[in-house]
């Protein structure tokens, strides 16, 4: 059987690309899909813990659905936003939107 | 120690995720990354599969793969600029955000480490076999998870409203 | 090898004699199911391949004879072989990428193309112990399996270099995306009725059609799923008087001859899909008893589904995108929506009701779906007075002039259609 | 379950192969190879090619595509209600027809605000 730190181990080195991509990338789109695989490699936890530990409560399932319903509502505002600054200023890249920066 | 085809299948899938990921976040061209982003969560489906949640893999797919990915290219071919396309596609802080990644990895790796009751989980629980009418049971009671069912609803309706605000605007 | 046996349980008989046969060799037991899956799957899937060859000659030659042609009747018995001419015809061409292309993104996506739809025969039920898997998330795994033809349409607009392409292939996939919405609401009526997503639990849940006790959203599930294949009246995407081709315009060879393979298979299996989720699938006499008619019965039915898709082909203008859209959002969507909500608190008094007998409840729901018909049409006639005297008051005053501003065709480059200006 | 999968994964793999093998032996083997950059060059609509592969999109994909993610989303949740339809209460059923509700009072605002339009 596969053990249940070989899932977490994944999981977390999925978030932690997921935060390289969010912390290194120019794009704000690019940033966007990390923030997805972020949210994804949570995914994996829930779903490892919920099969390893208590797989007769569907806390663990219901918690992956409840994840993937914030991720689409997150990516649908998100990218509008992003759609919006582009109209407005011509930019995706996230270091040219510094009106409020000081 | 024996290798088992579970554990080939897991490692073969975990590979390619995590190059699928990689891709991700150092291609050139956007939509390759949103390419590679397909099949990351593709590569997540799988997982699920091998962890015996069937209806969350087809979650994956239908939603994710069908839908959230659909977004994200709407999104960028929207938003592309031939000059911005080319070139490098991270900051002057990429080195610091790699150097912080990894260390977030290290720590996460030696908290795992020292937890034994995750190494000792061997997942011969049995999984029920009508996990699905559970699910859908715990939707709508009132004791289980009535109130984050219904509380979906409203995130839903807050973003489709604030996104149709917010990009829907005239120009 | 008993007659009876084989008769009652096909797949069980050959299954025990391929596995007798592999054990004879030596093999483990799991080795010997991943055998037997793989010759199913080679079964299956090289049947729903080769079926193309006889639905392109079939819907070519009624096609015909719709138009008052003869149609093809010259390559083989009644033009029987002239799919396979045409197919090598396809495979002897030369096969060019164009420059620019992404090359591994383009040649990828005619295969996904076929994946996509071929993956959707791996859980249909061809008779009551006759399938590829039932999998106890099979509704689903369909809309899954779906989306990822959609996917395949974005790869081959982008990955071709051609701005016409990649218009072609973000109008599809506006129009596919759009009309999933409503295909998924209405595919969820069947899973409530049966309250299982295996399509094989759908299948025998209906000792009466589910279109009995369904009939919107057996209309909704039709209707959409014809405009997810992308055929005329839907056909935007390849609308040869206006858009180049659409999104296929640069592929040649096999490649493009898998683009059309997936259109067909896909009309095909959407024939079959109504006929699993709403028209019994394989149910039939004796079909219980003697699998390989249910075979025969579910064939049929999938055939009356495909033929009318042709016949919808054959007989309808295409619709304005706008218009397309239009009945999309504002006609589908809603009323797919109400079928829902009619449906789960129908059903629910039934149940409370303590009736069981199926052609009551059946009945009772065909009761409700009339009134919510009736509803509808109510309601869709109110909206169109208002509009007709809207359009009539701007009319007088702009003295029948750019009223029709609103309504201009989007400005994609097909040319604006005539708009038909309302008499007044 | 797992047996079931393990099909669908051959399938998945199969579905790939079956069409896969043609375009090979179109491309490969029997297809003639006699290219030059006129015939290499796109095609678009016959005449030579314009500028970049590079145009404005509207706005009215992106909407429609969220609209659709959201109803998207919306099934999701229905699909295990109704698979446990037979257990639940008419109270159970009532909260469902409230969640459809409020998803159906976002397809309404989006109507008024004429996000629907595709002119």
């Amino acid at each position: 059987m596969v053990p249940l730190s070989w899932y977490l181990t994944l999981a977390a080195a999925l978030f932690c690309v997921g935060l390289y991509g969010v912390l290194a990338r120019k794009n704000a789109v690019a940033i966007l899909m990390g923030i997805e695989l972020m949210l994804n490699a949570v995914n994996i936890n829930l779903v490892a813990f919920w099969h390893y530990l208590e797989p007769q409560v569907m806390a663990g399932q219901m918690f992956t659905i409840i994840v993937l319903t914030v991720a689409a509502s997150e990516a649908a505002v998100g990218l509008a936003l992003i759609i919006s600054i582009y109209r407005r200023r011509n930019t995706v890249i996230a270091e040219d939107v510094d009106l409020m920066k000081w | 120690m024996t290798v088992t085809v579970d554990q080939i299948l897991f490692l073969i899938t975990a590979l390619v995720t995590m190059g699928a990921a990689a891709t991700v976040v150092t291609a050139q061209n956007l939509v390759h990354a949103a390419l590679a982003l397909i099949a990351t969560f593709f590569g997540v489906a799988i997982l699920f599969v091998l962890l015996q949640a069937g209806f969350l893999a087809t979650v994956q797919v239908v939603l994710y793969i069908g839908a959230i990915s659909i977004l994200i290219i709407f999104a960028i071919m929207l938003t592309r600029r031939v000059m911005q396309d080319s070139g490098p596609q991270t900051n002057q802080q990429w080195w610091l955000a790699a150097v912080f990644a990894l260390a977030l990895f290290a720590a996460l790796w030696v908290v795992l480490q020292q937890v034994p009751a995750l190494q000792q989980a061997s997942g011969s629980l049995p999984i029920p076999g009508d996990s699905l009418q559970l699910l859908g049971f715990g939707f709508v009671d009132p004791n289980q998870y009535l109130l984050p069912f219904e509380l979906a609803s409203v995130l839903l309706l807050i973003a489709l409203v604030g996104s149709i605000v917010i990009a829907g605007e005239k120009q | 090898m008993d007659i009876g046996q084989f008769i009652k349980d096909p797949l069980g008989v050959i299954g025990a004699f391929l596995t007798s046969l592999l054990a004879g060799i030596g093999l483990a037991p799991q080795a010997i199911m991943v055998i037997e899956m793989i010759i199913g799957v080679v079964v299956i899937a090289s049947a729903a391949l080769v079926l193309p060859l006889f639905l392109i000659w079939f819907e070519r030659r009624v096609v015909a004879r719709m138009q008052d042609r003869i149609g093809p009747n010259r390559v083989g018995p009644q033009g029987l072989l002239q799919t396979i001419a045409d197919a090598i015809k396809l495979m002897i061409k030369e096969d060019i990428t164009p420059i620019g292309a992404d090359k591994l993104v383009y040649n990828a996506a005619p295969i996904l193309s076929v994946v996509a739809i071929i993956s959707m025969w791996a859980v249909l039920p061809f008779a009551s112990n006759i399938i590829g898997t039932s999998l106890n998330v099979g509704a689903l795994y369909i809309v899954g399996v779906g989306s990822l033809g959609t996917l395949a349409i974005m790869m081959g607009g982008w990955a071709s270099n051609n701005k016409y392409a990649l218009l072609g292939a973000f109008r599809t996939v506006a129009q596919l995306v759009s009309y999933e919405a409503p295909m998924i609401l209405s595919l969820l009526v069947p899973v409530i009725l049966a309250r299982t997503m295996d399509l094989n639990g759908i299948v025998q849940a209906q000792s009466v059609w589910f279109i009995v006790a369904a009939p919107i959203a057996a209309l909704i599930f039709f209707v959409t799923s014809v405009a997810e294949v992308g055929r005329t009246p839907f056909d935007l995407l390849e609308a040869e008087s206006e858009i180049v081709a659409g999104f296929h315009i640069e592929y040649s060879g096999m490649k493009f001859g898998m683009f059309f393979v997936a259109e067909f298979l896909h009309a095909f299996t959407v024939g079959a899909l109504t006929a699993v989720l709403f028209l019994g699938g394989w149910r039939g006499p004796f079909a219980e008893q003697v699998p390989l008619l249910g075979i025969v019965y579910f064939i049929l039915k999938a055939f009356l589904g495909y033929f009318i898709v042709i016949l919808m082909r054959t007989t309808l203008p295409r619709i304005r995108i706008d218009h397309m859209l239009d009945l999309n959002w504002k006609f589908l969507v809603p009323t797919s929506l109400s079928v829902i909500v009619v449906t789960i608190v129908v059903d629910k008094l039934i149940q409370q009701a303590g009736i069981t007998n199926d052609w009551a409840r059946s009945g009772l729901l065909f009761l409700a779906n009339v009134l919510l018909g009736l509803a509808i049409f109510w309601v869709l006639s109110r909206a169109a007075r208002s509009m007709r005297a809207f359009e009539g008051a701007a009319g007088e005053a702009h003295h029948g002039g750019d009223h029709a501003a609103g309504h201009l065709a989007p400005a994609h480059g097909e040319p604006a259609e005539a708009h038909a200006a309302p008499a007044h | 379950m797992p047996n079931d999968w393990l099909f669908i994964g051959i399938f998945l793999i199969m579905g790939a192969v079956f069409p896969g093998a043609p375009i090979l032996i179109n491309s490969l083997i029997l297809g003639p190879k006699k290219s030059n950059s006129v015939k290499n060059s796109v095609y678009e609509c016959g005449i030579e090619t314009v500028g970049d592969t590079w145009v404005q999109f509207k706005v009215q994909y992106y909407i429609f595509a969220l609209v659709f993610v959201v109803f998207d989303v919306e099934t999701i949740f229905l699909f295990p209600f109704a698979v446990a339809y037979n257990q639940v209460s008419i109270f159970a059923v009532l909260e469902v027809v409230f969640f459809i509700l409020i998803l159906a009072g976002g397809l309404f605002y989006a109507w008024r605000k004429g996000a629907l339009e595709w002119a």
